[in-house]
């Protein structure tokens, strides 16, 4: 990048625009009736999404939707905006080229622990690296929900499934470490039985200008019941929050969490289950890849003078004359 | 050797020569072809050139050859009239494929020929110690290339000016020294004094087209055929010999306002070239062999979705890793096969360097019309070779694309059973207020999943019958020489050069030839059955595998479509193009014909007598 | 209704009953279709199921058929002839799939049929509240399918001792007080007062094997056989409906000192099957259609490397993500040509359940003997519906496989070009103190990468012909019906039933028709040329699409290597086994056959007359 | 787990044991001749190889050596033992199959950081949360190689490459940080100029008892020269490797390395280039895939009274009668 001209630009979504006279509300967003199984955490997650959607007012036409495969991947069919459905693990990838190609669009991908840590592992990092700007909510029900319960690589040791009758014998993965580590530059953590919470979650992911991820706990009641009750309240659990930094230079300040400090959220990540919802980690400052490309498409646009498209590709035949 | 005049009123005139040039692959041989293939583009002569890369690391052997003269050149030929050759290893391992009569170069400095072999002539020339002589200073024999362009300029009569121009671009971003340096070489090699060996090539006798000649490798001219479509975005993983595709798209789309995205792996790449195209930016991604089986459940997505991709397989020597610099063209199979499931896709395969310039745009319009992926199989001699043809007329050929997000009325539906589907990309008002689904789970006519059994049905149907029409309106492949007769040639990709020219061989032996090179693979053109029936014996030329039954992929798919017992295989898996003999001899073997060597060039053209 | 009489004398003797049974996934049919199937089995009757899976998540509408009786049993039955309905929308979506003369028994807490429908005999039972009124307590409605199966067993006079004991088994596990409310329910329905539904199922007519019947589905019998076989070692990723094979290696392996490993990914997999294989375990991987994409490349490494392996693929509806839970026959031409490059390999497909224990042993016997990936093409029909079949003879069949360490002589070579390749597993002293190399790179007999033209062509020749060497000993398809005539079926995977049953039918009208099923799809067996020469059309039924030639995928291979234009297709995609009838119809048209309905019973065998 | 009787074992290495007379020599080892380019670092990488297995001793038949594809990926040729070749990035869960079914054997998997941290990225993590007993040796030249000067995960921001030719755009991985992230039990970095400290490296990963990595900064001399001086002393970088506590009580001891501190692990990854070299990370009590695995095999047989292959498999279908 040492030719660079033209400085990075934040990618900021574009301008949350209201269509006149017709607010974007829970009722035009609905679709498809769910056909999760009654109780499903994911109900919660899909209601908390309308409502974060109801908040940014985006245009209607311009928020997409994607998942992979997996009960949780179906959440798009409910939402009436573009979207679908995508194969398994690679959801990431595929909204990457929506958003690089298209830096008018809001784009949110969604899907379980099955389908982004298990088959789609990689995708996440080298998605977080790239650091595009768009949301992933990945719903964790630490079960294969729609195969019928398998182990997942977020089910703990000892969890009993179809493939470990036993109980699982492998180490599960740590989400919010693999998260963080990933580079992904907006991490949190947040429970399907705490709607507010979920919907400042995603809602903050939404207006971050990067690649955020929430990781939400979401209850398979079918295959992986009661999983998550240590932090449910009203289940005797506890539902702990992160509260973050002030910086008012108080004394209880320095206890609280700076979400840029990776270190302190890699520590806060190896608390022992169920540990602490909330925002991990944040980082304001590294670059878009929308904003990179863009940056790299003006510098190049510069130095050819602006040429047009034609004038560009007749150059380069007669460069092979 | 017969030709010795030295004056130019008594040079022979010769129509072409083959040319090939015979060292390691750090010696640089690939750059003098590549200064004398675009030379003779700049003449508006015909060239075609071939390369072997080595398949080490480190470099070892490798060789340029090419071919250069008037006339239609349609292969780099299959025996050359001068071998120059930098090495003792060089001069074993390609003697044989000098023509009695031919002419040997070789360095002095490092080899030793047969002292006792007159079948040939061989002039040695002290070229490493010539250069380092000329350039002196530190770049000792680096410009050893150079200075056989030199000696080659003056024995062929090329043209001095144009080449040193040449050398100028080449060189044009380095520093003075280097094209000093360059020119120094060139002006030694040059002056050499080896007066017997002076030639003119005749001046072309195909019409120039009345625009001037281009010449590049069939990579290049894929990466721009995109790019003339209007294909501005893509995502790929590296891969030889797909790798350079990516390399010129990577350099070149920001240039146009577009991006391509290095991936971490072929199944990333592909899904992100399809959330581009799903974003209504047509995109495309590649690979070669392996990397197009780590896309094939995507693929099967494109389909099932109707997404509009472009997919080039740069095919190579399989199966698996296989032998990743040789040429194959073992992938047909997997082009129309490879997904699991029904799932319908069209599959293109270029003829030459130029085709692959305008086969690329006719895939971008094929994606967008029918809203299917569509494979291009290229392969590793085509990728790699250097042809001359004419500047594609770019103002009128162009095109311009971009997301089409007018709003879309309230009968909009992304499945619909009566039409082609052609999905609004977002951003486009619905104003149904419904807004569509996209999904690789069988949907209804909204992209709403569907397990209803009526409707699977009618989509399959639906996606198999665009196809259909498609196949319907798609032009009838050329078909050259005897329109009728014993024996019709069959090809696809890079074997179209050495089939034209053994069909004019077996021709000219008496034979009724005729020869068709396909292009749609998938669907295959209208047509065929009845041009199949007017020939005695249909044999299909290809360079992969006989089979478990006996056919190569493209005759079994001929087979299996059109029942013609005269369907047969030609097939060999040597990594290597067609020899025009080769293919001459198996039909000759066919249908008895004896004399095989009618119309083939024995002996050298150096050693011919003089003819003006 | 015709049937009257109450005292066991008079009771009508019927051959055969297809029962259907219509609720929601959660009410436990597919149990009471289990019981009636298993008990069928330990009666030495015939026995065929068929089920659907809702595909939505939740549950939702869910069917199980059962046709158990004496005769060949091939087919779950086009038609029912008793039909029980637990809700209105079971009774509206299957009341037309009762023959005319049927029983419908409906829950009266939830049903009301149409008071006019006269076809049929309808008869309402309080299922639900009968239920709870014999389990009482907490359970409530839970013994629904239980009380149900009391009933079917008093109607069809079935041995209530091996029931009790069935369903004793079934919950055996599982605390005292489900057993109690499992035989209260039983009881109940037992006692149910419907005397003029009274029938006795006739006693086998099929020589028992003297060996007793056991009852499964077909990935437990795949799962079984690949046991029997020796193997011990896998590794997969879930996916429906292969999963259930995974999961029952997963559990057992353990108890014979193996091991199944769950992946991250289908290649991943597919990767630690072959890392088992190389270390002298010869493993298994397996998945459905989109899985099976994903394993494409590592699949090729495995004909390069010569490396015997098992691959299911229980085959589901495609394209993409396509349709989960239906049947489809549509991954054919991806199990021969899904790889890049030639890359032969070995493709075989179980006709039945019982076929699928044999056809695992088969696949392990090949895949060691000629060092090869073997692909079996189970479906979704195969692999969930239960059949009864003569217990295996296993101290006969099983075979005990250990990593053959013994030391090699000096000559040992790796992929030597006059033998079949067969490797020494690591730990295998070399006499020659040199180690062999395994690569997906073309390769010299040692192993050793080679880039060599004439030795890749010697490989390519050394791994097709140990595949053609294969074909030369496959036994023959067994022919049935006619031996030559008019039509020739041929089917592979689950059609097999309906196929049979259909050419039973069409023989019955008077046609000439012989059934061919196939099971050996890659290599094709011998004499198969001749064989369909015999007869005049020759007709390949297929659950996939007609191709855009109009051809399914056998058809297509078959065409391709036969080049018979008599070989023609019948294809469907709805998602749905073939009907008997369905192929009927097919036939008849295309010979000009009237009465298509000789042989078919178009009332239901309870309306008939009574017989003694 | 909660029904294991038997006691999980370690799944220590066969115990080393030289053929009577025949020691296991450089000599012996040697294979075909290696094609790399003349000074590419993956030279001394297999000369520091040849060097632990004279260490070690192990019976040469009971050696495996597999790479994935790519440049470095080409050692297992350059060594005479059992190997080979797989395919791009599917190196690991091959050599995974190969240790977890034979429990006799030594297996050792090389590879690029193309190879390993691109196509390969999920594997690496998943394989790490099994801990199979194996050792995998990752070449970086931050570089890709065999296909000739592409960007690889590992390339510095603004490495120029064919596919980067103003530099590279995209934030690169830490080796070490996604290593520790991932769960591998052993994970140590070297450099190819530094032949004692990657024999001890290698050495000490083949005998550790779980799944170990090493990562060795190897020079690609053709497409990223220079790419290590910055520790390479001679050429006036630092070297600087990681001092391991010695629990001496000593004050000097408080800031030396515990490489069974993870955090501590991952401060060091955090270290700016050219960082540490040394142990980052060792891991002795978790159990490895093979210990568990053969623990849940002799859990099983116990339970079925060792009962023969025949004896289950006819109970097994007497049920199904
Ligand atoms: C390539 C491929 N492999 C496997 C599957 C089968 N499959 C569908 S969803 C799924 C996992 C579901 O788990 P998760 O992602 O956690 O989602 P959940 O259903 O729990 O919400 C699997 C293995 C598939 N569709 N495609
Ligand atoms: C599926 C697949 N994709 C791509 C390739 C091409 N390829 C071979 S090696 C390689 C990367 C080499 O880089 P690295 O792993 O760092 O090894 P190095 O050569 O640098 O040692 C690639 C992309 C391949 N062989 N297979
Ligand atoms: S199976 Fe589990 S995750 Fe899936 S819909 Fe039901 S409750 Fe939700
Ligand atoms: S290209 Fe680079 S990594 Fe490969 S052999 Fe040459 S120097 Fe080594
Ligand atoms: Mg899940
Ligand atoms: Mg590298």
């Amino acid at each position: 990048m040492s030719s660079s001209t033209v400085s990075p630009a934040p990618s900021l979504p574009p301008e949350a625009s209201a269509k006149a006279g017709a607010p974007l509300t829970k009722k035009a967003l609905t679709s498809d009736h769910p056909t999760w199984c009654p109780g499903c955490g994911d109900f919660a997650v899909l209601a908390s999404f309308y409502k974060v959607l109801e908040k940014l007012q985006y245009k209607q036409e311009n928020i997409v939707c994607f998942g992979g495969i997996g009960c949780s991947s179906r959440l798009p069919y409910f939402v009436n905006t573009y979207g679908g459905h995508y194969i398994h693990g690679r959801v990431l990838p595929f909204t990457v080229g929506i958003t690089l190609g298209r830096d008018d669009l809001h784009v949110f991908a969604f899907g379980g622990d099955g389908d982004g840590f298990s088959i789609g592992g990689n995708h996440l990092v080298h998605t977080a690296r790239k650091n595009p700007r768009m949301t992933y909510v990945i719903m964790d029900n630490s079960v294969y929900g729609l195969t019928k319960k398998q182990t997942s690589p977020t089910s703990p040791l000892g969890f009993k499934s179809k493939t470990d009758p036993w109980g699982a014998l492998d180490q599960p993965i740590n989400p919010m470490r693999t998260l963080i580590n990933s580079g992904a530059t907006f991490v949190a953590r947040s429970h399907a039985t705490q709607v507010n919470h979920m919907v400042e979650m995603m809602h903050k992911a939404a207006l971050h200008d990067g690649f955020s991820v929430v990781e939400i706990l979401s209850e398979c009641v079918e295959f992986n019941d009661g999983a998550f009750d240590s932090s449910i309240p009203r289940k005797g659990g506890t539902w702990s929050t992160i509260e973050l930094k002030k910086n008012d230079g108080s004394p209880e300040d320095a206890a609280r969490h700076d979400p840029t400090d990776e270190l302190a959220a890699f520590k806060l990540a190896l608390e022992p289950w169920p540990g602490k919802f909330g925002l991990f980690y944040e980082n304001k400052t590294r670059p878009t890849k929308n904003a990179v490309e863009q940056k790299l498409i003006a510098n190049t646009r510069e130095k050819t003078k602006n040429a047009s498209d034609l004038e560009l590709l007749s150059k380069t035949f007669a460069r092979m004359r | 050797m017969s030709a010795s005049a030295s004056s130019s009123a008594n040079t022979p005139s010769i129509p072409d020569v083959v040319i090939r040039l015979a060292g390691n692959s750090q010696d640089g041989i690939q750059a003098i072809g590549g200064f004398l293939a675009r030379l003779a583009g700049r003449s508006d002569q015909e060239v075609m050139t071939y390369m072997t890369i080595p398949s080490t690391i480190s470099g070892g052997p490798s060789i340029f050859q090419v071919r250069m003269g008037s006339g239609e050149i349609l292969s780099a030929g299959d025996r050359a009239d001068v071998l120059v050759a930098f090495y003792q290893h060089s001069y074993e391992n390609h003697r044989a494929s000098l023509r009695p009569g031919g002419v040997l170069l070789y360095d002095s400095d490092h080899v030793t020929p047969n002292p006792d072999d007159k079948e040939i002539t061989a002039v040695g020339i002290p070229m490493t110690s010539a250069t380092v002589e000329a350039v002196g200073g530190s770049s000792k024999e680096k410009g050893k290339n150079i200075y056989v362009l030199g000696l080659l300029t003056r024995m062929f009569d090329l043209d001095v000016p144009k080449l040193t121009q040449l050398i100028k671009e080449r060189f044009g971003g380095k520093s003075e020294d280097i094209i000093r340096n360059a020119l120094l070489a060139f002006d030694a090699g040059y002056a050499y004094p080896a007066e017997q060996l002076r030639y003119r090539l005749e001046k072309s006798t195909v019409a120039p087209g009345g625009r001037p000649q281009v010449t590049t490798d069939g990579n290049t001219a894929l990466a721009y055929g995109l790019i003339a479509a209007g294909v501005r975005h893509g995502a790929a993983y590296p891969i030889t010999p797909w790798s350079s595709i990516m390399e010129t798209l990577r350099t070149e789309l920001p240039k146009y306002g577009g991006l391509f995205v290095q991936c971490e792996d072929e199944i990333a790449a592909i899904s992100t070239a399809l959330g581009f195209s799903y974003g209504g930016n047509l995109a495309i991604t590649g690979s070669s062999g392996p990397g197009l089986s780590l896309k094939m459940e995507a693929l099967g997505w494109a389909t099932m979705a109707e997404m509009p991709l472009i997919v080039i397989n740069v095919q190579r020597g399989g199966p698996s890793t296989g032998m990743p610099t040789n040429i194959e063209q073992s992938d047909l199979m997997q082009a129309i096969y490879g997904s699991h499931g029904d799932a319908p896709r069209v599959v293109l395969a270029p003829k030459n360097v130029e085709d692959c310039f305008y086969l690329a745009m006719e895939a971008a319009r094929i994606a967008r019309e029918y809203s299917t992926p569509v494979i291009i199989l290229s392969d590793q001699a085509i990728a790699t070779r250097i042809e001359a043809f004419d500047e594609p007329d770019l103002p009128k050929l162009m095109v311009n694309l971009k997301p089409d997000t007018r709003p879309r009325d309230a009968d909009y539906k992304s499945y619909p059973l009566d039409r082609i589907t052609h999905h609004a990309p977002p951003g486009s008002l619905m104003a149904s207020g419904k807004y569509p689904t996209v999904t690789g789970l069988e949907h209804d006519e909204l992209g709403h999943p569907s397990a209803s059994p009526a409707m699977h049905m009618k989509m399959m149907a639906k996606r198999r019958e665009k196809i259909q029409a498609l196949a319907a309106i798609l032009p009838a492949p050329e078909l050259a020489g005897d329109q009728s007769g014993e024996v019709l040639l069959i090809g696809w990709g890079c074997t179209y050069g050495p089939l034209r020219e053994a069909m004019g061989r077996l021709r000219a032996a008496g034979a009724k030839v005729g020869h068709l090179q396909m292009r749609h693979l998938n669907p295959f053109s209208p047509g065929l059955a009845q041009t199949f029936n007017r020939y005695k014996h249909i044999l299909v030329v290809e360079i992969n595998d006989q089979g478990l039954y006996g056919y190569g992929q493209l005759a079994t798919l001929l087979r299996a479509t059109f029942c013609n017992p005269a369907i047969e295989s030609i097939t060999k898996t040597d990594g290597l193009t067609y020899k025009v003999s080769e293919i001459v001899e198996h039909v000759a073997k066919k249908i008895g014909l004896a004399d095989t060597s009618i119309g083939m060039r024995k002996q050298s053209v150096l050693a011919m007598p003089v003819r003006n």
